[in-house]
């Protein structure tokens, strides 16, 4: 049950960092909110005996993804609101 | 097949026989009408004189073959025609020179001359007679449309297209003709006949008064005899045509005269009752009012 | 507005359908045909403790060897579309210099990092982890070296070479599978070993390895692209 | 009482729908790109809760889950083999549809999209 | 063999390898790059070549040693082996066209595009889902990738439009894998379609939804297909080759290999989407005006039609792979070539592609390349719609079958147009500054020789499928190949073709003309004896003359081949070579453009009817004798007589269908007209006897359908000569008169009767001669003249006596005036009509004779009498060449009309076996009927003697007259409004147009631009769908999922 539970947790954890990526007005901070929800999607997959596919979205989904991001964040700075 | 060498001067006498009796009629038709205008009128030899005075003339100009041509080719389509349809029936020696084809033949073999004529006058050059033949071919083709139809409906009728079979089936008496047999084809065919004749109402195509007298303006000498000749001859065979596939032909040369008087007759009264058509107003009329009676004989019949 | 509008009740037929799925949903309480196969046979077969690394690599080598040619294309791509980008680019902002603390840091951090990396490769037909966890883990390490100092040049001609052999040797071994095994990119033309050893499961170390590096080498040019680009 | 799969993939199938409606609604290059991620992760969510079963462990031999009962005890490692790719494959795209919304910044010096429609109709 | 891993190993191996070379040794790099290609299209071709060869069962290829479904396995089979040849050829091919860019951008971009070959590769052969995932990824990534080669900054955008895309389609894709996993237990694409489970599940069944629907939105189906045209539009044209050509191929194959795991319900879909795309496609394609996303659009409209073709796999049989290949490998040439093209071009719009003018065997290739495209023989595409449509019909699905033929009938109407602008107009304004030979075209021999390799597949895929078709290869036809040969000739002048024209047609006529029966030896005496005359003429030309003995003996071939067909198949193949052979002729023409692409838009049209008609007729039969129409029973027969006498009147310009031929005969070139006017329409009316020979009457609701068609020809007649009557140019006039004159024709075969048979024979007979000696003569009279109005001459008849003396005898046969041939053929009309039942259509057929004759007056007195202009009056006679044929047929003419039974007499005869009542009674020199008679010589005697006497007398009484000069006189009467109109030839029957004019309204004209103006507005409304902005499509692609998932609800 406390996995339940904490499933429970974790998802609505995603569903708000997504809406926040998707409608929040700071881009920045959009994309950390992506990257949260991978961030916690790899939460959940351990949850879900997939060690495997935690490590690699944890690595992969919001560790180089967000950096990849940002560095085009940087070179696009003007572009950001349009 | 041997041919009867008789055959030519028999056709020759029929021609000579016609031509003098279109040249009377010629002159009769134009005292009448001129009588109802209050005229005098022309002396009936009248036509005679001009025939001979004109084949008496010379011409030192040419406008070329073509020109040639014209007034040949309107008198071979008129003596042709003549020749081609039997005039009496029964008579083996006025027979003519039928054995060459029926019906169709003739009724295409009008045109010949109509073609031969436009040529001519169209060689001349002469703007006046290139406005003469197109109003007169327009005229024409529109006026012929209801007698090939009434002409179809008579042969869809007897189930033949040779002259002779058609007028001995109408021997049985006066009952008999097409004329009450099939009314409408033969209306058809004599509102149609009105335009063909070149009178009024429908002879805006020679138009003595508005232009200078279309075609045979440039004709003259002998080329004018050879079309005066036409003239006498071509509508009585044409008549020739309309007794004997309308009226129940003519079995003796009386009755011959007789018939083409009465039909010629009916163009004259006409034209001298009615005031003239524009062309336009004549492809209307005939299409309006011949060419639906046609229609309905061939539906009907 | 109305963009908007038909976006929702698009994705509401979309979403229907997924509740379709949702809601017909069973849990499997058995593993069915191949999960089973797999559960019985990798251990005799390969002998790779890691039953997802045994798919990964072998059973679906083929699968695995197209990964790596998307991270490799994207790598390639990447370079291009900056490559022809650079040559009339205007100069965008430079990143704000950095400490020294980070600077020192990263250097003595990096050789670490890139050791963590390898070591999650080469382990991956044992415990979680393999090769693409590894080789983002030697890409971070780069990351931070770039980070440290932007302007650094990286050698790209080495970690194309790394990049290049690595495929190389990959497609090689795979074709050593089909010339002295079982198929293309079959396992077992080394010995297999004992079940949990680091020497076991026959080439699938190997071949996670070299995918470990060939990955790594990909992020890595990737970053060193996108790096280079405000050099100008 | 509602098996942790099915909440997973419940939430998998909203971030899902989530991400789509980001990238159908934003303009920006780079937000339609987060968007994407955003659905490339419910994606993932929504595969692996399709291999997930529940009281089993992950499919790892060890001591504690020895070869002879792995059938009774590891969960389906099937769509975690295919996780796998799809996380590498959608790190790939992601990083190219980066690099292209770089390079369409620097020809245009805008990021919106509906300024990159010289080609249409 | 070499295991097909290898293909892939190869690709990936030398991508790899690239990377250790380093930048500077780029000519390495591109040899390496070249050398896999090459490989890996060697794989291939063994594998081709043993499957051909030997009865190969497919081989099964396992990876990781592990049978499938556990392992992912790979299968190669003949399907697979043309294919990746197929994609492996187009990638070799495209990568020496990339030369110059490859070796420009580096060892990347080679990578790129070996990768991009090799996932097509692997597109084609993995045989499991997942695979297939990662394969689709690597060909989107590698799409992504290989836009950039383009010079075009625009492809940027649209190869971001096709990442977003293909993350929507990859997100589906891999929701349904996971399902369709979890309901079947596995991966492998013929396991999971064995799985009886996946279907029966609310889950499967969604699941399966998601996956082929994700995978046809990877083949552009409309309207998600916008980001598709946007890259057709900018990327370089060798990407484009491979996007269209290869990458299509992969993932149709793709789709067709995954569509079984939905069952059979989702053939329908497959039908109905690939239709719909077909038809969009082509639709939208009307309006444009760049080349490539024309060709775009075409590319997308092609893989529709394949598509509907996969969803037809259930009824197509043994067919199915003939056909599906037959489609696919036409694009993937055709565009492949075309793509290669375009690169060689240097601006964008249609009219560009002028500069092809310059090189003809660039022209031929383009020619070749919008043939294949559109199916028409001896390609394979021609067979495969064949086969296509006969299965179809034979299946009952007419309206599919409709919906194909009209889709490539808007296709070939946009590539037809492209044709005559590149043949007939200027390019735009070229670009600034002189420019030095070649201007527009930039050529190299790594760009020469692609094309040139598309070119050769395209012909010897047409080979190949001529013999795979079990009918008789068409490449294989003596007649065809003889006209080919001239292609090969055409470097010689042009009087040496001209004889060996001529010797060739003449020479088959003596070969064979014993086989024919009656009726076919008349037409085969016009064809090829009629054809031959014909081409006296064209010895008037001199220089080479390219291209006109091609497209001419095409067209012969074409019509020598329809007399010689027995069976439907042959029919049809010799009607489209015939169609395509005069095509070509008639685009010769100086202004004639528009009007050849309208003549082969109808020609096509009524092909297709055809093509419809035999299919329905055969009932999926594979041979259709022609004789076994006879045959087909009742519910049918109507339907299928309709189709094909709709066929063959749009050959015969019939009244509604006829608004092509004006332009098309009065346009052509001076010996073309009478080929096209003279000998082409008399295929329709072949087309007509061998229809009503064996199908006979038919009635449809009640209504006789030979009754309609007797309205139909009753109507032309009059349309025709009432149109003729009011042209003002004297080459429309012969045109409109053809109308009326085939009207006639068509007519007298509807009467079917004995007679009315005879006049259709006779109206054959008398149309070739006198049409052929007319066009001829105004031909000349327009080449002296230099204009073709009729009020620009006059006079001419000093000047041109022998064309006068043609047209004056034309016109006394034409108007059917005795004593001439027209005459016979108007009194076998008469007594045709009094053996039949019908009435009112006789009346309309009488109102049209009169009218006959007033356009041929016309015409000979505007032209050659009157008044002599003064610009011609230094005019010579018409060239020797042009005016002999004219003579020739004078002679003719004159022998007709004198002795007529020289060769009815044998007509007659042989019609007896068809109706046995009503012939003709030929004794000595009369000719009699039941109801009349008629002697041909008397006539001639009769008429000649009283004319001769006259004549001869006028001349003598005027021997001394003196020809005089023509004068003007001031014009009365008519008010001049316009200054042509001062002449008396302007508007010459004007009482008759006051009268009757309404008639002559163009409907029918006015109702087809209508239909055009209609398609096109459509066209252009519907592409605003493509605002280019790449959300917009990705709101598409997300529409279409939805909607087919409703209307698969709703089904």
């Amino acid at each position: 049950m406390i996995l339940t539970a904490m499933t429970l947790f974790l998802c609505a954890a995603m569903i708000g960092a997504a809406l926040f990526a998707v409608l929040g007005r700071s881009l920045p901070i959009a994309i950390l909110a992506a990257g949260l929800v991978s961030l916690v999607a790899s939460i959940l997959f351990l949850v879900m005996a997939a060690p495997d596919v935690a490590m690699t979205e944890a690595a992969i989904g919001s560790g180089l993804t967000t950096f990849l991001f940002f560095f085009v964040l940087g070179r696009v700075r003007r572009g950001e609101n349009d | 097949m041997p041919f009867d060498w008789m055959k030519i001067p028999y056709a020759l006498l029929t021609l000579f026989i016609v031509f003098n009796f279109g040249m009377l009629l010629n002159a009769l038709i134009q005292k009448i009408g001129a009588r109802v205008g209050r005229r005098y009128g022309v002396p009936i030899w009248q036509n005679y004189a001009d025939l001979i005075k004109n084949y008496g003339l010379r011409s030192s100009i040419t406008h070329g073959v073509m020109y040639y041509l014209g007034p040949v080719f309107r008198l071979t389509g008129g003596v042709g025609l003549l020749l081609f349809v039997p005039t009496i029936y029964g008579s083996e020696m006025f027979s003519n020179l039928s054995f060459a084809g029926d019906l169709i033949l003739a009724l295409y073999f009008v045109f010949f001359g109509t073609l031969g004529m436009a040529l001519g006058a169209g060689e001349s050059g002469h703007p006046n007679a290139a406005i003469g033949i197109t109003r007169g071919l327009s005229q024409v083709t529109a006026a012929e449309l209801p007698f090939a139809l009434a002409v179809f409906s008579v042969a869809l009728q007897y189930q033949t297209f040779s002259i002779t079979d058609i007028v001995a089936v109408q021997q049985a008496g006066f009952t008999s003709w097409t004329l009450f047999t099939n009314p409408l084809a033969v209306a058809a065919a004599m509102l149609s006949f009105l335009g063909s004749m070149m009178r009024p109402p429908f002879d805006v195509v020679l138009a003595p008064q508005e232009i200078p007298i279309g075609p045979p303006t440039e004709y003259h000498s002998s080329y004018l005899a050879l079309m005066q000749t036409n003239r006498a001859i071509f509508p009585i065979a044409k008549i020739v045509l309309y007794m004997s596939l309308f009226f129940g032909g003519a079995a003796s040369w009386p009755v011959f005269f007789l018939k083409v008087f009465a039909i010629y007759m009916v163009s004259v009264l006409v034209g001298v009752a009615f005031p003239r058509f524009r062309v336009e107003q004549s492809i209307r009329w005939f299409l309006i009012w011949a060419v639906p009676l046609g229609v309905l004989s061939i539906v009907l019949v | 507005m109305i963009k908007r509008v038909i976006a929702l009740t698009l994705l509401a037929g979309l979403g229907l359908l997924f509740l379709g799925l949702l809601l017909d949903y069973r849990p499997d309480t058995d593993l069915n045909l191949s999960a089973r196969y797999y559960a019985e046979r990798t251990a005799p077969d390969l002998g790779a403790a890691n039953i997802v690394t045994a798919i990964v690599v072998t059973y679906r080598g083929l699968d695995t060897l197209g990964e790596v040619t998307v991270l490799f294309l994207s790598a390639t791509i990447v370079g291009l579309v900056l490559a022809l980008g650079r040559r009339r680019g205007q100069a965008p902002a430079g990143l704000a210099p950095v400490g020294e603390l980070l600077t020192t840091g990263s250097r003595m951090l990096t050789p670490l990092i890139l050791l963590l990396g390898a070591y999650v490769f080469v382990n991956g037909h044992l415990t979680p982890g393999g090769g693409f966890q590894g080789g983002a883990i030697l890409a971070s390490g780069i990351l931070l070296l770039l980070l440290a100092d932007p302007l650094r040049h990286f050698s790209h001609g080495l970690i194309s070479a790394v990049e290049s052999l690595a495929g190389v040797f990959y497609v090689a071994i795979g074709l050593a599978g089909l010339v002295w095994a079982g198929g293309f990119l079959d396992n077992r033309i080394l010995p297999l070993g004992d079940l949990g050893a680091l020497f076991s499961a026959g080439a699938i170390p190997v071949i996670y390895s070299l995918i470990g590096l060939k990955v790594g080498a990909e992020f890595a040019s990737m970053l060193a692209s996108l790096a280079e680009t405000e050099e100008l | 009482m509602v098996d942790i799969s099915l909440i997973a993939m419940a939430t998998g199938f909203v971030l899902i729908l989530i991400g789509l409606y980001g990238a159908l609604t934003n303009g920006n290059l780079l937000r339609m790109i987060v968007a994407f991620t955003v659905a490339d992760a419910g994606v993932n969510l929504v595969l692996v809760s399709v291999g997930y079963m529940r009281g089993r462990t992950a499919p790892i031999l060890d001591s504690a889950v020895p070869a002879a009962e792995a059938v009774a005890r590891i969960i389906d490692p099937v769509p975690q083999a295919l996780v796998l790719t799809a996380i590498v494959i959608g790190l790939g795209v992601t990083a190219l549809m980066l690099a292209y919304a770089y390079r369409l910044y620097e020809a245009k010096g805008t990021l919106d999209i509906a300024k990159f429609s010289e080609l249409k109709w | 063999m070499v295991s097909a891993l290898y293909i892939l190993a190869a690709a990936l191996g030398a991508a790899f390898l690239l990377g250790l070379l380093r930048e500077e040794r780029r000519g390495l790099a591109y040899g390496l790059t070249l050398a896999a290609l090459g490989f890996m299209t060697w794989v291939s071709a063994t594998w081709v070549w043993a499957f051909a060869t030997t009865a190969l069962p497919p081989v099964e290829i396992f990876t990781a040693g592990t049978p499938p479904p556990f392992a992912i396995n790979l299968r190669m089979g003949m399907g697979e082996a043309a294919l990746t040849l197929l994609v492996n050829l187009v990638g070799l091919a495209s990568a020496l066209y990339l030369k110059e860019t490859l070796l420009q951008l580096g060892r990347r971009a080679m990578a790129v595009l070996l990768i991009a070959i090799m996932a097509l590769a692997g597109l084609i052969l993995t045989r499991d889902l997942f695979n297939l995932f990662v394969f689709m990824e690597l060909m989107a990534i590698s799409t992504a990738g290989l836009i950039l080669l383009s010079a075009d900054s625009r492809a940027l955008g649209a190869g971001f439009k096709y990442l977003i895309v293909s993350q929507v389609v990859s997100v589906l894709l891999l929701i349904g894998i996971i399902f369709a996993y979890h309901v079947t237990g596995t991966l492998n694409i013929d396991g999971m379609a064995q799985a009886p489970a996946l279907l029966a599940t609310g889950i499967g069944a969604i699941a399966a939804f998601l996956i082929l629907i994700a995978l046809i939105a990877e083949l552009k189906p409309f309207p998600a297909n916008g980001w598709a045209l946007d890259i057709y539009e900018s990327a370089h044209p060798a990407y484009g080759a491979i996007f269209s050509a290869a990458s299509g191929a992969a993932v149709i194959f793709a789709v067709d290999k995954v569509l079984p795991i939905g069952g059979a319900a989702w053939l329908p879909v497959a039908t109905g989407v690939g239709i719909a795309t077909f038809l969009f496609s082509n639709l939208l394609a009307l309006p444009q005006t760049n080349d490539r996303r024309l060709l775009g659009y075409s590319s997308v409209g092609q893989i529709g039609l394949v598509l509907a073709v996969v969803g037809q796999r259930d009824v197509l049989g043994e067919a199915y792979g003939f056909i599906a290949f037959g489609l696919l490998v036409s694009n993937a040439v055709a565009k492949a070539g075309l793509f290669w093209l375009s690169g060689t071009i240097e601006q964008r719009g249609l009219t560009a592609w002028a500069v092809l003018r310059q090189r003809p065997l660039a022209l031929f290739a383009f020619v070749t390349f919008l043939c294949v495209l559109v199916g028409l023989p001896p390609f394979p595409g021609f067979y495969a719609k064949w086969e296509l449509a006969r299965l179809l019909a034979g299946e009952g699905r007419m309206a599919l079958l409709a919906a194909i033929l009209l889709g490539t009938l808007i296709e070939a109407g946009y590539l037809f147009r492209w044709f005559g602008y590149a043949i007939k107009r200027e390019p735009e304004a070229a670009a600034e500054g002189p420019r030095m030979q070649g201007a527009g075209l930039a050529t190299g021999w790594n760009r020469a020789l692609p094309i040139a390799a598309a070119l050769v597949a395209a012909w010897g895929l047409g080979f190949l499928w001529g013999d795979l078709s079990g009918r008789g290869n068409l490449l294989l036809a003596l007649p065809l190949l003889f006209a080919l040969a001239f292609l090969v000739l055409d470097w010689l002048p042009a009087w040496v073709k001209n004889t060996l024209a001529i010797g060739g047609l003449t020479g088959f006529f003596l070969l064979t003309w014993q086989e024919y029966d009656p009726l076919r030896l008349i037409f085969a005496a016009i064809f090829l004896i009629g054809g031959s005359v014909i081409l006296l003429a064209s010895y008037e030309t001199k220089g080479r003359r390219i291209g006109f003995y091609p497209s001419a003996m095409l067209m012969y071939a074409g019509l020598v081949m329809l007399i010689r067909a027995t069976d439907a198949f042959g029919f049809f193949a010799a009607w489209e070579l015939l169609t395509l052979g005069s095509y070509f002729l008639i685009l010769r023409g100086k202004h004639s453009e528009p009007h050849a692409l309208s003549y082969i838009l109808f020609s096509l049209g009524g092909a297709f009817a055809i093509l419809a008609g035999f299919a329905l007729a055969g009932q999926g039969a594979v041979h259709l004798p022609l004789d076994g129409l006879a045959k087909v029973a009742e519910p049918l027969a109507p339907w299928v007589f309709v189709l094909l006498a709709l066929g063959f009147m749009t050959k015969t310009a019939s009244v509604g269908v006829h608004i092509w031929l004006p332009g098309a005969h009065a346009e052509a070139e001076t010996d073309v007209s009478p080929m096209v006017s003279g000998i082409l329409l008399k295929a329709g009316l072949y087309g007509f006897l061998v229809l009503l020979m064996s199908m006979g009457s038919q009635r449809l609701h009640g209504v006789e359908l030979t009754h309609v068609l007797l309205w139909i020809g009753a109507l032309s007649a009059l349309v025709g000569n009432l149109m003729a009557v009011f042209q003002e140019d004297a080459k429309r006039l012969l045109a409109y008169s053809s109308i009326g004159q085939m009207g006639y024709a068509l007519f007298g075969l509807a009467l079917m009767n004995h007679l009315g048979w005879l006049m259709a024979i006779m109206f054959i007979i008398n149309h070739y001669v006198y049409k052929s000696m007319l066009f001829l003569s105004v031909g000349g009279v327009a080449k002296r003249t230099g204009t073709r109005d009729m009020y620009r001459m006059g006079g001419l008849v000093k000047l041109m006596p022998l064309s006068f003396i043609a047209v004056l005898i034309g016109i006394i046969a034409i108007s059917g005036v005795p004593p001439l041939s027209g005459f016979g053929g108007r009194w076998i009309t008469y007594n045709a009509l009094l053996d039949s039942e019908v009435r009112l259509p006789i009346v309309i057929l009488f109102l049209a004779g009169p009218i006959a004759f007033l356009y041929l007056f016309r015409l000979i007195h505007t032209v050659f009498l009157g008044q002599l202009k003064d610009e011609h009056r230094r005019i010579k006679e018409a060239p020797f060449w042009i005016v002999l044929p004219q003579m020739i047929y004078v002679a003719v003419l004159l022998v007709v009309a004198v002795v007529p039974g020289l060769v009815l007499r044998h007509v007659d005869n042989y019609l007896d076996r068809f109706f046995p009542q009503g012939g003709l009674e030929w004794t000595g020199t009369v000719i009699s009927s039941n109801y009349g008679y008629w002697n041909p010589i008397s006539i001639m005697v009769i008429v000649g003697v009283i004319f001769a006497t006259l004549f001869a007398w006028l001349l003598f009484v005027n021997r001394r007259a003196q020809p005089v000069k023509q004068f003007n006189i001031v014009f009365s009467g008519e008010r001049p409004f316009r200054p042509e109109t001062t002449h008396f030839a302007w508007n010459f029957f004007a009482p008759y147009r006051k009268a009757l004019g309404f008639l002559t309204t163009p409907l029918a004209t006015r109702f087809w631009e209508g239909i055009t103006d209609l398609l096109h507005n459509a066209g252009d409304l519907v592409r605003r769908l493509y605002t280019g902005n790449g959300q917009t499509y990705a709101y598409h692609l997300l529409a279409f999922v939805v909607a087919v998932y409703l209307i698969r609800l709703g089904a």
